[in-house]
């Protein structure tokens, strides 16, 4: 069976629609605190993946410094609440407007470079802004860090809509997030934004050649990809609560955001999705010893015996090796991700 | 009228003058060859001309405005656009979308280049595989779309580097025909060609480089008959087949 | 006056170590072009074979490097072969990701067998320093930079006067026309990330008797490999000598003089400065 | 018996009816990541507290969740201990990023969290019902060294050395606060990043400036870096005080030569006249083959501590945390109490120790009710 490329686009808009639909009524049957807090990470993971893949995977610039703007947006939110009595969700927009700022400066740096020269500029600009930020402390409370636990309430009007009481008003803003960034990724990718971005990926001379302004169109990614990283970090700001320099301007993080994306699909937009869908579950399973536990709930292993003991005991500690062993595979085995990897398969299996 | 002017234009690296002090100009309608043996600096100034290397001296004009200093993607929306010696498609992109980048260089509607692309598919006969990943093109059809591309950024005056090689001759044909048919609707056409045949076949005036500097200016035959260029050049290439 | 030679001498000590973690990758990168993330944690691994032969054979640590050097050769030459080989043309993120991922497994291994408990070389001559006026110069470190020289003095020989070195170098200028050269272009990035992992592992080697083990170790070891590496001029051994005891002494003087907590901003905005300035670093070629 | 019969339900796939007669009680910790060092010693302490605990016939269920010294990791964890496993109480987290970032959930979801050794003054002083302390707050380590150091001499300046991260920082600034208090300068202040191979630059920043004391926070192997290269460089104040962490090692004090006449202060020693404290050193050792740091020591207690609350509420959260409040308990960590006082809740108001190095031997020199031995003041130089 074929379709058209406009029933194709119909048929996945409508699928959408219904996954979004499911996911909005999500909070109605499912009660578990711990189920939705896993969701709501998805939707971080998520936001982040998108934001990254419109530099990384549209547009070929290989970041890996996104830490910057996360924090950034992270710090400004919370900073604004706590000092200047900002509600977030305007906030927000104030460390967007300072993301794009940070952008530009650390655009007008890596531009100028390409390949591994740039993923190298990109990182080393990260780790001066995780230095500053841990040793200006005047103005980021330094490696102590911003403790931001008191919410102010939504209000429309004098109505209060959500105190920040429980999970969901956090679920349904993670989820606006994440679709308001799919959004725009299909936005752009559909738009002459998204033909001057991949140009620029596939070819950078080439597409100069062609009345692309290279410069300008990654400035214009880069700015995009910043300040939806940006909301990420605003919306992880006062999720968790709490800010430091480590955990918001770290290398860690910036790794975490590429992995999502080469993990799902590089370059397409349900990449970050998958990747997202499977890295959050993935390193929940392996770190909360949640394997042997279920071997022994199914009987297919005692807690007491040699293999046991030793699995209850290490495979908690060893979560980041088999995290990093899936890692390897996955670049050796599946290098365009999930969801390169299927399409090549069904394509296969089309052809055949 | 003149539409391109070449004043005394050099290009050093380092040391190294690969192009000193060419001067030639072009007439609008017209197809000029440019040819010399390798390393003679066709290609670097193609890459002069369309702003990927700024001149060390001298000055380029194209319709009566300097063009120095411009960038490749400044020079394309004046209206001047090149193909690539070692053919640079978009890979992951299809061969459609790799034309509409081009035509984006004319409006900002996506239906317009799409139907602009399209257009220029057509010319180039290569609607067929529209939907095809402009990566797994073989090299002829590689080469037609490069010209489908720069047509769609809508020039005035092609930069042709090289489209017939490693063609074969029946390829080759059409993109000679491709070539005379474009002049019909009024561009004007710069070509680097190594083919000897071809390149009298369908040039106005002829333009030699060797060892960076120009040797001879002509006609075909005003070109072939130079002692000059017979010694430097054409020995050369009788002596390579 | 004190401080300003104390922090000089210190800076340029350390520096030699640095310019072994980058001579070790500017091979790597040169030949193979892959950057390489798990360049720390090769040298971890360095670091607790030289903890291994101290503790249970009572080998020094500076003798041991005899031992680790060739034992890291294979090491990294196994990496290479079975890892990083698959993925010399692919896209450079997955070869980025592949080394963290390679990093992550030898770093959690390494945890699983030692834990992550800090492992302390003592030795007699741990704390030991001659006096010269108002300012102490460490033995143990004073050492390592002699064997340093010596290291990098036979790296250099071997890639001049050699064959293979010879080889190495000509693959590393272009790949390709090495191939056409007819050299085994495979077997030159075995050994060049064989060489590579020696390097950082004698690195290891040397600082284990002045600093101290832990399964993370190698992760701030990485960066600072970069930066030497694209300071010096990437695929440049002088200028990856050169690059480490420039970043010793920065490092050395920004602590000194602006505040320890800076020192490593200082580092990274003379990279970011060396990137813009002279992309090709101080010593590599300007069309490189 | 007890054992036996979990022992065949397993066999039998039972497990989940038999483990439900087990105290569940979770414990939120960095077991991997760049704080799993410190984080091992918690992860030990608390194994020995579950033995202790299966001899006294009080048999645990304990849910290990590594929040690998990440914020919003330990929220996962706490979530779901929280609402899935349905924990009597929590034990954890190690960091102080980490505890702050669960304090609130804690209270929340109405679950009994005890914090055994996260330094952060904040963690405990937001009025939260359910949030519990075990060891001393952060401005106790300063004031605890500078009291030791003013009742032996009269120190006038003094220069501070600390690792730039939220334990390090934090502890100096409430000892700059509690100097400024004393009438003592400061003549240097110098954070620096951990995992630094090269400190003699600053030491020599510091030396030259000839202060009284010098106050050093940094974790174990830096500590042994740090007095090494102040060894080199020749660095002589009054006294070195450690600000905890590194400098309470075993490790430390087996580096003899530039441990000696440190003072260092310490949350728990062995030497300790509190009860068990000894002997737990002595099977920590056997157990693990190291000694035990003043982190295993409170994670012992606390784990003790909510295991007993936590079964005198049969695993109910709220009683648990009432039992909490209102007990008193005395073992390996002296007295231990959970009151509200200067602003915190549910803080115990440990007493902290100061400790001095000799010949590789810790003697507890101050409080003087504790003292083992006199303390030597001023420092008498290297050997």
């Amino acid at each position: 069976m074929t379709f058209s490329p406009s029933t194709r686009t119909g048929l996945s808009a409508g699928a959408a629609l219904l996954l979004l639909a499911a996911l909005a009524i999500v909070p109605r049957f499912v009660q578990s605190p711990y189920a939705l807090h896993v969701l709501i990470l998805i939707f971080l993971s998520t936001i982040m993946g998108q934001a990254w893949n419109i530099l990384g995977g549209y547009t070929g610039q290989y970041s890996v410094g996104h830490a910057a703007y996360f924090g950034v947006g992270a710090y400004v939110t919370v900073s604004l609440m706590l000092h200047r009595q900002i509600a977030p969700w305007v906030g927000m927009w104030a460390g967007a407007a300072a993301v794009v700022v940070v952008a530009l400066v650390i655009g007008s740096i890596c531009f100028r470079l390409r390949g591994p020269y740039f993923v190298l500029a990109s990182i080393a600009v990260t780790e001066i802004m995780r230095l500053v930020a841990t040793n200006l402390k005047d103005l980021t409370n330094g490696a102590e860090g911003i403790l931001a636990t008191e919410i102010p309430p939504l209000k429309f009007g004098a109505t209060v809509i959500t105190d920040f009481g429980s999970k969901v008003p956090f679920y349904y803003i993670g989820l606006g997030l994440a679709v308001l960034t799919i959004l725009v990724t299909w936005a752009v990718t559909h738009s002459k934004l998204g033909y001057c971005f991949q140009a620029i990926r596939e070819d950078q001379d080439a597409a100069h050649s062609l009345g692309i302004n290279p410069t300008l169109y990654k400035n214009i990614a880069l700015a995009i990809s910043a300040v939806l990283t940006s909301f990420a970090g605003a919306f992880y700001a006062i999720y968790v609560g709490f800010v430091d320099p480590p955990t918001v301007l770290g290398l860690d993080l910036s790794v975490q955001i590429v992995l999502i994306c080469i993990i799902g699909g590089i370059g397409t937009i349900q990449g970050p999705m998958v990747g997202a869908c499977i890295l959050v579950p993935l390193s929940e399973i392996l770190r909360s010893n949640a394997v042997p536990e279920l071997l022994m709930k199914w009987g297919w292993m005692n807690g007491e015996s040699g293999i046991g003991l030793f699995l209850k005991e290490n495979l908690a500690h060893a979560h980041v090796l088999i995290y990093g062993i899936l890692v390897v595979l996955v670049i050796l085995y599946m290098p365009e991700g999930l969801v390169g990897f299927l399409r090549r398969v069904t394509r296969g299996r089309r052809a055949a | 009228m003149a539409i391109l002017v070449i004043e005394h234009v050099s290009k050093f690296f380092g040391g190294l003058a690969a192009n000193s002090d060419v001067s030639f100009s072009m007439e609008e309608g017209s197809i000029m060859g440019l040819i010399g043996p390798n390393g003679a600096g066709k290609t670097t100034l193609f890459n002069c001309i369309t702003g990927y290397y700024p001149p060390s001296k001298g000055v380029i004009w194209f319709e009566g405005r300097k063009m120095n200093g411009l960038q490749p993607d400044k020079v394309c929306k004046l209206g001047m656009a090149r193909t690539w010696q070692k053919v640079r498609p978009l890979a992951k992109m299809t061969v459609l979308d790799n034309v509409v980048v081009g035509a984006l260089a004319r409006t900002n509607s996506l239906r317009v280049a799409r139907e602009m692309a399209m257009a220029q598919l057509e010319v180039v006969r290569l609607h067929g595989k529209a939907g095809f990943l402009a990566g797994g093109l073989p090299i002829g059809e590689r080469k037609k779309l490069e010209v489908a591309r720069v047509l769609a950024t809508g020039p005035k005056l092609l930069l042709l580097d090289e489209v017939m090689g490693g063609l074969n001759p029946a390829e080759s044909e059409e993109i000679i025909q491709l070539i005379l048919d474009i002049r019909t609707r009024g561009l004007t056409q710069m070509v680097i060609e190594h083919d000897m045949k071809a390149i009298m076949r369908i040039s106005d005036r002829i333009v030699v480089l060797n060892s960076g500097e120009k040797l001879a200016e002509g006609s075909p035959d005003e070109v072939v008959n130079n002692q000059d260029v017979v010694d430097a050049y054409l020995g050369e290439s009788h002596a390579e087949d | 006056m004190d401080v300003f030679l104390q922090s000089l001498i210190s800076g340029i000590l350390l520096g030699g170590v640095y310019a072994l973690i980058g001579t070790g990758l500017t091979l790597i990168f040169g030949v193979m072009r892959v950057i390489n993330f798990a360049h720390g944690d090769i040298q971890m691994v360095g670091m607790y074979l030289t903890y291994l032969l101290f503790v249970h054979a009572g080998i020094d640590p500076f003798v041991s490097v005899l031992i680790t050097f060739p034992l890291m050769f294979l090491f990294g030459g196994l990496i290479q072969k079975v890892f990083i080989n698959r993925v010399l043309d692919a896209l450079p993120q997955n070869q980025i990701l592949l080394t963290i991922g390679l990093g992550l497994i030898m770093s959690n291994t390494a945890m699983l067998i030692f834990t992550s408990d800090y492992k302390i070389l003592t030795t007699s001559y741990s704390s030991g320093s001659v006096k010269l006026g108002g300012i102490s110069i460490s033995q143990p470190m004073t050492i390592s930079f002699l064997i340093t020289v010596a290291v990098t003095a036979a790296l250099w020989w071997f890639l001049k006067k050699t064959d293979t070195g010879q080889a190495i170098r000509a693959t590393a200028q272009d790949r390709d026309a090495a191939q056409l050269m007819g050299i085994n272009v495979k077997r030159m990035s075995i050994i060049a990330f064989g060489l590579g992992s020696s390097l950082v592992a004698t690195a290891g080697a040397l600082i284990a008797p002045t600093y101290y083990i832990y399964p993370q170790v190698g992760a701030a070891f990485t960066l600072k490999a970069f930066v030497i590496t694209v300071l010096g001029g990437m695929g440049s051994i002088v200028g990856a000598a050169l690059g480490g005891i420039i970043i010793g002494i920065s490092e050395s003087m920004g602590a000194a003089y602006i505040g320890a907590g800076w020192k490593d901003v200082v580092v990274f905005a003379l990279f970011l400065l060396v990137l813009l300035l002279k992309p090709s670093g101080l010593m590599g070629k300007s069309n490189a | 018996m007890k054992r036996t019969l979990v022992t065949m339900a397993l066999a039998l796939g039972l497990s989940g009816t038999a483990w439900s007669q087990a105290l569940k009680i979770g414990v939120i910790n960095s077991m991997s990541g760049p704080e799993a060092p410190i984080g091992e010693n918690l992860t030990n302490g608390i194994k020995l507290a579950e033995e202790d605990l299966k001899k006294k016939g009080i048999l645990l269920q304990i849910v290990w969740e590594d929040d690998t010294g990440k914020p919003q990791i330990a929220m996962s964890a706490m979530e779901k201990l929280a609402t899935r496993d349905g924990v009597a109480g929590i034990v954890g987290p190690y960091t102080s990023a980490c505890a702050n970032a669960v304090s609130k959930l804690a209270e929340r979801y109405k679950t009994p969290l005890l914090v055994p050794a996260a330094a952060k003054e904040e963690i405990t002083r937001q009025g939260l019902k359910y949030v519990f302390r075990m060891n001393a707050p952060a401005d106790v380590y300063a004031a605890v060294l500078v009291d030791a150091a003013t009742g032996l001499g009269k120190p006038k300046t003094i220069a501070f050395m600390y690792e730039n991260t939220d334990f390090g920082t934090s502890t100096t600034k409430t000892a700059k606060e509690y100097v400024a208090k004393k009438g003592i300068q400061v003549v240097a202040d110098e954070p620096y990043p951990k995992g630094a191979q090269d400190y003699r630059s600053t030491l020599s920043v510091i030396k030259s400036k000839n202060p009284d004391l010098v106050f050093l926070v940094s974790y174990v192997a830096d500590a042994i870096l740090i007095m090494r290269q102040s060894k080199e460089v020749g660095l002589k104040p009054q006294a070195f005080l450690g600000g905890g962490a590194g400098y309470t090692t075993a490790q430390f004090a087996t580096e003899k030569a530039v441990s000696n006449f440190v003072f260092s202060c310490t949350q728990w020693t062995d030497d300790v006249s509190w009860p068990g404290a000894k002997d737990f050193g002595k099977r920590y050792k056997a157990k693990f083959g190291k000694e035990p740091t003043y982190h295993a020591a409170c994670a012992y207690e606390s784990m003790m501590v909510m295991a007993d609350c936590a079964q005198k509420a049969k695993g109910d959260k709220e009683q648990t945390q009432a039992a909490l409040r209102a007990g008193k308990w005395n073992g390996i960590m002296g007295d231990v109490k959970f009151e509200d006082y200067n602003g915190f809740t549910n803080q115990n108001n440990h007493q902290m120790l100061v400790q001095q190095l000799f010949d590789g031997n810790y003697e507890t020199v101050f409080p003087a009710k504790f003292a083992t031995r006199k303390p030597t003041y001023p420092f008498p130089g290297w050997k």
